[in-house]
């Protein structure tokens, strides 16, 4: 089989103008700063959608994304920390679409799960719920929400092995593993790699079957 | 006693031994600080943390183990960690027996607006509207009135809402109140200093006097 | 805390006439075998919902659960291994209700998690979708399928701490860690219980917060 | 050969480097058997095991290790385990490249019934209606007539559906067939010793014959 190892240069050629791209962490926690960063230095992709939960902070290769002018679309749920975004949405600049944390994330599962979106209670009778579709069921009422995919998901991990098989360890998880599941092109930024057989089975978080490419850090 | 301590140990005194509790941002995580030595609670953070700890001293900081707030964190024995989808299923699916968030206003109903100021503020509402939808027991942790001396407790919410019919306590630095649904606000405790006409002076919903209406002990 | 270890006896108390018991497990693996021995010999709940992925096999306590006249709904996805389950829905002895195995995974998934249901496209244009509201979600059609609960989860693990904290090793997982989320009162049936703190917190599969029982076997 | 051997390994040659595949219960597991050394696949059992190997040495036997049949196996290096909700995610999110399930009935339109028979045998559907939604290539392992030489190849299934519009390829001891999306079923290969003629006799539905047919090799 064709190596996953590849540097994050080759990895993020994957992608290209107009893509939706996810990008996962929550602000500095399991965020995949080096291939950000390579997207920026190397590809000049642009129109870019960025499915993120927070857009990150100023310390962050994505907050430099953002300001980059190469992103037309933002799908976050908090965007405060990342006050380059909030700017974006006031000037137009881009379309900055937010919902609820529970709501992004089962949107992201949602799309890799090949199921047709996600019916929750939460926004109703909020600004979220403007034009979305409700639905009543058993005598309650549910918000529609769509499902997201993206042509490439950037996702951080502690460990990988040879077939892309990842540990994340602690709160790290957030994001990442959902993302793994719902791009067409998946690109893991890890600190360790371990030939295959190293990680044990049941210690796996994302199976490598779902990972495309492997980037090295540090 | 300063009034962000007033609140977040009279809000302490909520919780109960085993509860499963959500603390927001800010005062509500000064809630921490306070909770009895014989109740024993499990914190969670919504971004994969179940049973924080103390923030983490400067030689155990670590981007696996942060809080919501970008905090580092430790964890308490017995924690858990997992990723956002299954944190909001725990959220959502009501497994959080209390959450504790800050408000910008809250009204007769219970309706609740926390995350946005149109025109000025829109940080996204990251799990805020998940937790207090999903949340057993909504309390609010909010001063009485804002920094301009306006009412926060009000007939009805004039910020765009978080969620509706969803706070159950709401604890400022003036009183303890209760929603009580199809019912209203239900005075139940007045901070030592103030009477019950300073209180309705400064809220603008109408307040129900509880017959046991007490002082406010912390 | 109140002490989650108690006997079989003890925690299959909970069942009463009328409950929806989850029992996780595919075929023997991962089957909670001494709780649902000890609801046949210590209870006499009757009229219950059994939802399972398959109802056993003839080697398994939930094949006799089945035979014991106490089961009046069967909610399952493969029930080839206990012809048993099949002479009741021939017979309409109890009804019982086939799904996709993947829709009842999720089906219970969406009742731990809050949500409304399932959009899948599996079972269109067949039997399944007799009865069930379809959507057109993106110009694609999906079949609406509602969430499940329960009132009593049996489930199983290899390791509990006395926290309620599980691992499931290997394939075992299966059905356990959904229907966990998904019944008011969840018992584990566990080979092996360590102090809390000796279960390293990446490797739990269940947070201790969902698990009300653990019966130790063996 | 043995007309199950040849089925299985006609459909070994399908299988591609890196492919992820499921193999059904009786014939469709054979196929592992005869993969080629050059081909590395991962198998998926659907109950939650992404590597299965090679069935268990009686010392190996464990229930945390069993297949979606109940068999006890063995995990390649590389494998990973998870839960029936995460494993479905898999399967319908389009994860897995190849299914290769048995059939009782294909039809022109590649509509497929391998689930029931009315009034005699309602095993339930068990996890294939999943995988032949979701995997992005199914194979269906038949032998070309029932037992009692009628044909299992029709215009119209007449059983209940597992689902429709999803074969891709056929697989007999007679011949392979694909299903071409609005044009029909296209003969592809004849096995040795059988004719046009002979194959077009035990089958209902209409062939048409590739302009390159050619003889099965095995």
């Amino acid at each position: 089989m064709k190596s996953k190892l590849l540097s994050a240069k080759e990895a993020v050629e994957k992608v290209k103008d107009g893509d939706a791209i996810m990008v996962g962490g929550f602000l500095a926690g399991g965020h995949p700063e080096h291939l950000v960063n390579a997207l920026l230095e190397t590809n000049s992709a642009k129109d870019l959608t960025v499915i993120s939960n927070d857009t990150g902070t100023k310390d962050l290769s994505i907050f430099q994304l953002v300001k980059s002018g190469r992103v037309k679309r933002i799908f976050a749920s908090y965007i405060g920390s990342n006050p380059e975004t909030g700017r974006l949405m006031m000037s137009g600049e881009a379309e900055v679409k937010l919902f609820p944390q529970g709501t992004l994330a089962e949107k992201i599962r949602s799309g890799g799960a090949g199921l047709g979106g996600v019916l929750t209670p939460v926004g109703l009778g909020t600004i979220v719920e403007e034009g979305k579709e409700k639905l009543e069921i058993q005598g309650k009422e549910y918000l529609l929400e769509m499902p997201l995919k993206a042509n490439v998901a950037f996702i951080k991990a502690d460990k990988a092995d040879e077939a892309g098989n990842l540990i994340i360890r602690g709160s790290s998880r957030n994001f990442n593993i959902v993302m793994a599941t719902a791009a067409d092109y998946v690109i893991a930024e890890v600190n360790e790699i371990v030939p295959i057989g190293e990680i044990e089975p049941n210690h796996v978080n994302v199976p490598g079957v779902l990972v495309n490419a492997i980037v090295k850090v540090g | 006693m300063d009034k962000r301590e007033l609140i977040a140990k009279r809000i302490a005194k909520e919780l109960k031994d085993g509860d499963v509790v959500n603390l927001g941002i800010g005062m509500p995580t000064m809630v921490a600080n306070y909770i009895p030595e014989d109740v024993h609670v499990m914190l969670e953070a919504e971004n994969g943390i179940m049973g924080v700890g103390p923030n983490a001293s400067q030689e155990e900081e670590s981007l696996n183990c942060i809080d919501a707030g970008g905090n580092y964190v430790t964890t308490v024995k017995g924690a858990s960690y997992f990723d956002s989808a299954f944190s909001f299923s725990l959220i959502r699916g009501g497994h959080v027996d209390v959450t504790v968030l800050g408000a910008l206003e809250v009204d007769e109903e219970g309706n609740v607006a926390n995350w946005m100021i149109p025109g000025k503020k829109v940080p996204g509402m990251g799990g805020a509207m998940d937790l207090v939808v999903g949340a057993k027991k909504v309390i609010l942790a909010m001063e009485h009135v804002s920094k301009n001396g306006a009412p926060k407790i009000l007939r009805r919410c004039r910020l765009p809402l978080t969620a509706t019919k969803v706070a159950k306590t709401i604890v400022t630095d003036m009183a303890v109140i209760d929603v009580v649904p199809n019912k209203g606000l239900v005075l139940k405790e007045i901070a030592p200093g103030f009477t019950l006409e300073d209180v309705q002076n400064q809220t603008e919903a109408h307040l129900i006097v509880s017959p046991n209406l007490k002082v406010m002990e912390v």
